[in-house]
């Protein structure tokens, strides 16, 4: 039982980040009909944002310590952080130990900032092609993109942890009578879930419950008929870029404690999740979601051992095996709408 | 007993009844009409013909053989062809090609891979294509591609291929819409040469001068149910035609 | 000529000499000079062009015709390689066995995942065979490496039990791969002046079978079988009311290609006796994909065109490192060679996915239709204008799709 | 038939110039050669095969840089390296048997296709009489089946698992790095002091060969000394997030965890057991303990803070010598002039890199030949020292080398952004040699040299 809760957390946990890039990938889809190779590399640029911030808090000032030496006997070059120097190495300390909670404010200018170039710059030029135009295009700015990075931080992954403050876990056992120590679960992960469902809930909420929101959904529904109305929609789905964006870079800032960024995990993720958004059903927000959270419990049970100890290998296959059944039972994925790229 | 029978057909969309009771009864060899207002069901009564729809209950039959349960295919290759309200053709293929592919459908049944085959080397084919598109004035354009064509060429194009399968039924959903007066009338002109063979046709039509010029029999629809099925000048002076017709203005 | 009208002769033959040729057209640069570096002519990666081409003719059999984009198809490639390889195991170093029985387990494998695939299209349907694929590289990797080799992938051992021929040669080395007794690996060279020429058997044994692979999608191409494929990519709803059911259409091009990709693998595997799971990967799907749309969807020689393109990068620009940038720009001072490689250096070398990427997106910004159009449009350059219509009017009836 | 050559450009190179004077075409179809891409003019061209993109790149990299680096020793340009404390004096700085060192490279990209292509360009296309490099074991096993069949030596890169130079050996393939076999029999007496023999292990080991084999080679180690295993779960290598398989370790009677992955996986893999509080973890009335097998330094830096206190094995650590005095002379020259030139100290795979091109060098110098044949012969059985592993022997049987196996440990407090792992201890030759007719070695022979042509 205390397995099961602990994989259903996991799944849960896994969920939050396949549903935060699905949704921007099926926002994407949804009100440009564009396909996005390059919304993984999004991510992967979230979660490097993180790893900038804390370089940049890092900057150093460098004395020399002629009691110790390197690796190749000169004296050994001290680096003092700047922050630490000017306010201190209490707090300096602190604010570099902070760097990726810090990050989430420091990317979402930036990824505004990509999200609109990339619109204004590339895809807006894309939208009457045929999607495979838009695929070569987009991959090949998710190659450019992740080689820019790679040129800058290197191949190896780059550690990146979340503040001292909320490492370690929370025994979740206890609170619900379980022994101690049987279900412990890590404060960030619980964080990142939190994190997902709230921004989750206000890209609901904003397309919900905002004019602009409105607009954008009649846009999805039927893009001419809005614009015959004399509504600039193509204003406003430059900005729905925008907010895919950001969504896909704070799932990354707040993904870079979890396991270390490196340069390709946005293409490592961006198979799964493209799988994620056509079994939710293209077109729909609600579905990316779901499946999302469904992919993720799923993945999280078939890895338990009681499990592939009698199916070897279903956790190497059980996404995409689901993902079939899926499709074949349902034509359109969980939610999907009529007519959406068949 | 008619070419094509329709027996109390019912069909519903989540709580809107779109059909209910639609019985017909085409002869073999006349025009018939389905006239009604917007959303009587006109498009849907067409729909549940060639299983693009299923209808609730009811049953149709075609020359004896019931269609519900057929693949689309399966009831054109039965002789039943139809033109579309809004002309569905094969767009980036050539005029040549879109009446061709018809001709093969009508000779080789649902599926003939003929991978070996030159198109060229299918002379009977391509000549008969080209006959057809020379007849509707179309055989200048036998290369170009066919989403070039004006919004009339493509209707024509969308009959030609019908009519180069030889079908025992044609339907034809709002053949004139869009048209220029001149443009009608040639279209009557040829729809009336086809009827000449001997094509049964099912017409659906707004244009009352179409309608008249054309069928010897007339069903019309309201509210998803056939109100009056008779003969083209007694349903000119139906009282309950004119009902449906907002609220009894003249035809 | 061969069933072929004006047009279509005039390409294949185009293609013919090319490939013939390609030997000295590859090798341009006399060895030991600076640009030898761009020399493409060696066996390996003239095979594999040729290899890659014939996976990409057969890819866009289904992509270009039908509409259907599949991205799963070096399932069937890595299939078809992994066929081959066992046959050589277990069968005989001779590659004919190898190839016929690579194409009709890539076949029937397609035939598999194109029935279950096929009842969905659009997305739904690249995202099915996308995790097709996916699972079968998977299971490749892992589950089944007794079968497949694993991480190290399926290779020939000393100790194999070849029904004809011997485990291992008097030598006691593993036997090569051969037509009949010629080895694939057995180049004649000719030097001219500086120049060096390689011609290879395995090559030209690709080359045989890649034109032949050229032949038959032309064919295909201007069949009426060709035909109807371009209506399913046109308009299913009035196929299906025309009296045609696409699905047979669908199966067959997805199962032609799948074909393709099989004799690719088993091609493959002849040349280099090796099969690994990677080929199977989504990253290799995708390629294929890449590019068959880099070249020109839809048009015949384009797909080959693209598959030369990215191996050429994969190949030649991968290799060039930093010494030999300064090799090619010493003659400048020094701080401006520096400069100079500097500024060229993570395009080349360990850099080549950059230039890569950047060529994806200028080629698809600026050339629509890829590298065709590229190649229509500097042809166009040195006509005269003619008239469009009057060209369409004489060209092939189905020349819409073709070109 | 005849039976055709191919291709050489060594020698085309040099008979290019009074080719152009003749301007006449010679056609060759018959061996002219005695092997494959007998360097005839001034020059002979190496292979430097490492990954440059991927996942690897950052390790593929860093063995270029001592491969470089080994060139220029050979060449005699820079401060020599460890050519001045190499026991064997073969070679002078005057390149190879008289003949300048160029070398070409190429990326492998980590998969096997991409590796034997680019192989294969460097054999056909620049005339390379060896091929060296690499970082995984797929790869290393796929480019040395291709190096035997073309006629060219194989010097392995960074390479563990013991197919190498056991099931998939080959007689022109040498592999100078250690083994997952000696991983385990260098760290079971070393967890055996920190842990005691009462564990009860739980094993997450990568989907693959490498995964196999090094699982097999701990288990066997550990269980002959006590320990128990509890559980051994196969993980995918397109893992990222190892939460799942993390979890029910919480749930099992396991306090020991034993995470056989390298590289990405390894860092996630490490990251997320951290996470789940395994380190602070009381399981059984003892402390909770991960283990790493195989170690490397860009995997610590990767892990970060995570590695703190994790036992591990290595090949060699650029502090050897410092640390533990003469025995393993050559790692400070080495990292001198590694450091000097690049301004950090070198990897373990850069030191085997580095040791694999001096050694073929040598060998080609001692047999007077670059015939694989000659070379082969010479390395087979060579005993030596002086190359920061302390002595070494080539052994015949497989092409594998003998020497210590660091135990190494992640630093609590490290001096410096390079000063990762800390060397717990040296677990000497004798413990970590194994009978080449050893059971997790079997199967597959050497088979004979082969010269190619």
């Amino acid at each position: 039982m205390d397995a099961i809760i602990l994989q259903v957390l996991n799944g849960l946990d896994k969920g939050s980040a396949y549903a935060l890039i699905a949704l921007g990938l099926t926002l994407i889809f949804g009100t440009l009909g564009v396909v996005n190779f390059a919304h993984g590399a999004l991510f992967m640029l979230g979660a490097f944002c993180a790893v900038t911030l804390s370089r940049l808090l890092a900057i150093s000032h460098e004395t020399a310590d002629p009691t110790r030496t390197d690796f190749l006997g000169n004296p050994l070059k001290v680096q003092t952080p700047y922050v630490e120097e000017w306010f201190g190495p209490e707090i300096g300390g602190t604010i570099v130990e902070w760097s990726v909670p810090l990050g989430i404010l420091f990317a979402i200018p930036i990824m505004i900032a990509v999200g609109l170039a990339m619109e204004r710059g590339l895809i807006r030029y894309f939208y009457k092609r045929p999607h495979a135009d838009q695929i070569l295009v987009t991959f090949g700015l998710a190659i450019v993109l992740q080689e820019v990075i790679k040129y800058f931080f290197g191949a190896n992954p780059i550690p990146t942890p979340a503040p001292p403050a909320l490492v370690g876990s929370l025994d979740f056992g206890v609170m619900i009578g379980f022994d101690p120590g049987s279900i412990i679960y890590p404060y960030w992960r619980l964080i990142y879930f939190v994190f997902a469902a709230i921004l989750i809930a206000a890209v609901f909420a904003f397309l919900q419950f905002t004019t602009f929101g409105m607009v954008v959904r009649a846009g999805m529904a039927d893009r001419e008929t809005v614009g015959l109305l004399g509504i600039d929609i193509d204003k406003r789905f430059t900005i729905m870029f925008a907010i895919a964006a950001v969504v896909a870079g704070l799932a990354g800032v707040m993904y870079a404690p979890i396991n270390s960024p490196n340069y390709h995990m946005g293409m490592d993720f961006l198979v799964l999740s493209f799988v994620v958004v056509v079994v939710g059903g293209m077109g729909s927000l609600g579905g990316a979601v779901l499946a999302g959270f469904l992919l993720g419990v799923l993945e999280s049970f078939a890895s338990m051992p009681q499990v592939t100890n009698v199916v070897p290998g279903i956790n190497q296959i059980v996404i995409y095996l689901v993902a079939i059944i899926i499709l074949l039972t349902r034509p359109r994925g969980l939610l999907g709408r009529k007519g959406v790229m068949e | 007993m008619g070419i094509l029978e329709v027996k109390n057909v019912n069909k519903s969309f989540g709580g809107l009844k779109a059909l209910r009771e639609v019985n017909l009864d085409v002869a073999e060899g006349s025009v018939h009409a389905i006239i009604g207002p917007n959303g009587a069901g006109k498009s849907t009564l067409l729909n549940t013909l060639i299983a693009k729809l299923t209808p609730d209950t009811g049953s149709v039959t075609f020359d004896g053989r019931p269609l519900i349960g057929m693949t689309p295919h399966q009831i054109n290759q039965i002789g039943v062809a139809r033109v579309f309200q809004t002309p569905e053709i094969f767009g980036e293929l050539s005029l040549l090609e879109n009446v061709m592919i018809p001709a093969f459908a009508r000779r080789d049944g649902a599926f003939g891979l003929h991978a070996w085959n030159q198109v060229v080397a299918e002379r009977d084919i391509r000549d008969r294509a080209m006959s057809l598109l020379a007849d509707l004035k179309l055989d200048g354009k036998a290369h170009v591609e066919a989403q070039h064509l004006s919004r009339g060429d493509k209707r024509r194009l969308e009959l030609a291929m019908c009519l180069v399968q030889e079908p025992k039924l044609l339907l034809l959903d709002e053949p004139t819409a869009g048209m220029s007066r001149a443009d009608t009338n040639r279209t009557i002109e040829l729809l009336k040469e086809i009827a000449k063979r001997g094509i049964t046709m099912v017409v659906i039509e707004h244009d009352m001068h179409v309608v008249f010029s054309l069928a010897q029999k007339i069903s019309v629809l309201a509210q998803g149910a056939i109100i009056a099925e008779d003969l083209p000048e007694n349903i000119k002076g139906n009282p309950k035609v004119q009902e449906a017709y907002l609220g009894g203005a003249h035809l | 000529m061969l069933g072929l009208n004006k047009k279509d002769t005039s390409l294949f033959l185009i293609v013919v000499a090319l490939t013939v040729f390609a030997p000295f057209i590859l090798n341009p640069f006399p060895v030991g000079s600076d640009l030898a570096q761009f020399n493409a002519g060696y066996p390996d990666l003239m095979q594999r062009f040729l290899i890659f081409g014939i996976f990409a003719i057969g890819f866009n059999i289904l992509f270009g015709l039908t509409g259907y984009l599949s991205f799963g198809h070096a399932a069937f490639l890595g299939v078809g390689s992994y066929a081959g390889v066992w046959m050589m195991k277990l069968l005989t170093m001779n590659v004919v066995p190898a190839i016929l029985v690579s194409v009709v387990v890539a076949g029937l494998f397609s035939l598999l995942v194109g029935w279950i695939s096929l009842r969905r299209s659009g997305i739904y349907f690249s995202i099915l065979t996308l995790a097709f694929a996916q699972m079968s590289f998977a299971l490749a990797y892992s589950v089944l490496t007794p079968i497949t080799g694993g991480e190290t992938g399926l290779q020939l051992s000393l100790s194999d039990p070849r029904v004809f021929g011997v485990s291992a040669t008097p030598q006691g080395s593993i036997p090569l791969t051969n037509f009949f007794g010629l080895e694939m690996r057995d180049s004649a060279e000719l030097a001219l002046g500086g120049w060096l020429f390689t011609f290879n058997a395995g090559y030209y044994l690709c080359a045989v079978l890649m034109l032949a692979a050229f032949y038959v999608a032309i064919r295909i191409f201007r069949s009426p079988f060709g035909m109807m494929l371009k209506a399913v990519k046109s308009n299913q709803q009035r196929m299906q009311y025309t009296g045609l059911n696409p699905k047979p259409y669908t199966l067959a091009a997805f199962v032609i290609s799948g074909m393709y990709a099989g004799l690719a693998g088993g091609l493959m595997v002849s040349m280099d006796p090796l099969a690994g799971a990677e080929r199977m990967f989504w990253t290799a799907s995708g390629e294929v994909v890449l590019m068959t749309i880099l070249g020109g969807a839809g048009t015949l020689i384009g797909p080959v065109l693209g598959a030369g393109f990215i191996k050429y990068m994969e190949n030649i620009v991968s290799k060039i490192n930093e010494g030999i940038l300064h090799t090619w720009f010493g003659f400048l001072p020094d701080g401006l060679e520096d400069f100079v490689v500097a500024v060229f250096y993570p395009f080349v070398g360990k850099g080549w996915h950059l230039t890569l990427g950047i060529m994806f997106m200028l080629v698809v910004i600026f050339l629509p239709g890829g590298i065709v159009e590229g190649g229509q449009r500097i042809a166009r350059l040195f006509r005269r204008r003619p008239a469009r219509a009057h060209e369409r009017s004489v060209g092939a009836p189905s020349s819409s799709a073709a070109e | 038939m005849n039976k055709l050559t191919i291709n050489r450009r060594g020698l085309i190179k040099s008979t290019a110039v009074v080719g152009a004077g003749l301007a006449m075409p010679h056609i060759f179809t018959r061996r002219a050669n005695a092997f494959t891409n007998e360097p005839t003019g001034s020059t002979v061209t190496l292979g430097f095969n490492v990954p440059q993109t991927g996942p690897y790149a950052d390790e593929g990299l860093d063995q270029l840089r001592a491969y470089q680096l080994a060139v220029e020793h050979l060449n005699g340009e820079g401060d020599g390296g460890m050519l001045n404390t190499f026991s064997s004096k073969a070679l002078s700085g005057n390149g190879i048997l008289g003949k300048k060192v160029a070398y070409v490279t190429g990326d492998t990209q980590t998969k096997s296709d991409a590796a034997r292509a680019s192989a294969r360009s460097m054999i056909e296309k620049d005339g390379a009489v060896m091929i060296t490099g690499g970082s995984s074991s797929g790869v290393a096993v796929a480019v040395q089946a291709l190096c035997q069949e073309a006629g060219v030596i194989f010097m392995a890169g960074l390479t563990h698992a013991n197919d190498t130079t056991g099931k998939d050996k080959k007689a022109n393939g040498f592999r100078h790095f250690f083994n997952s076999y000696m991983s385990g029999a260098a760290l079971a007496p070393v967890l055996e002091t920190a842990y005691g023999t009462d564990r009860n292990a739980y094993y997450l080991t990568a989907d693959y060969n490498w995964g196999y084999t090094t699982e097999q080679a701990i288990r066997e180690a550990t269980e002959a000394m006590g320990w128990n295993t509890v559980e051994t779960v196969l993980t995918p290598l397109a893992a990222t997030d190892f939460s799942s398989y993390i979890a029910p370790v919480l749930n099992s009677d396991a306090d020991v965890l034993v995470l056989v992955h390298y590289g990405g996986n390894m860092v996630n893999s490490l990251t997320n057991a951290v996470q789940f509080g395994l380190r602070e973890r009381q399981k059984n009335g003892k402390q909770f303990e991960i283990v790493v097998p195989l170690y490397s330094e860009l995997m610590a830096k990767g892990a970060g803070a995570n590695i703190k206190g994790i036992f591990g094995s290595q090949n060699w650590d650029w502090k050897l010598e410092n640390m533990l005095g003469d025995r393993y002379v050559g790692t400070n020259a080495f990292v001198r002039s590694f450091g000097e030139k690049y301004g950090f100290p070198p990897s373990q795979a850069a030191h085997t890199g580095y040791v694999q091109a001096i050694l073929y060098a040598d060998a080609v110098e001692r047999a007077g030949s670059f015939n694989p044949c000659a070379v082969a012969e010479a390395l087979e059985g060579f005993e030596f020292d002086g190359l920061g592993n302390g002595p070494t022997l080539y052994r015949a049987d497989d092409h594998q080398c003998f020497k210590d196996v660091v135990v190494v440990k992640g630093k609590e407090n490290p001096e410096d952004e390079f000063d990762l792992v800390e060397i717990v201890e040296v677990t000497p030759t004798e413990q970590v040699t194994y009978a080449p007719d050893h059971p997790q070695f079997a199967g597959g022979e050497l088979g004979s040299c082969n010269p190619g042509a």
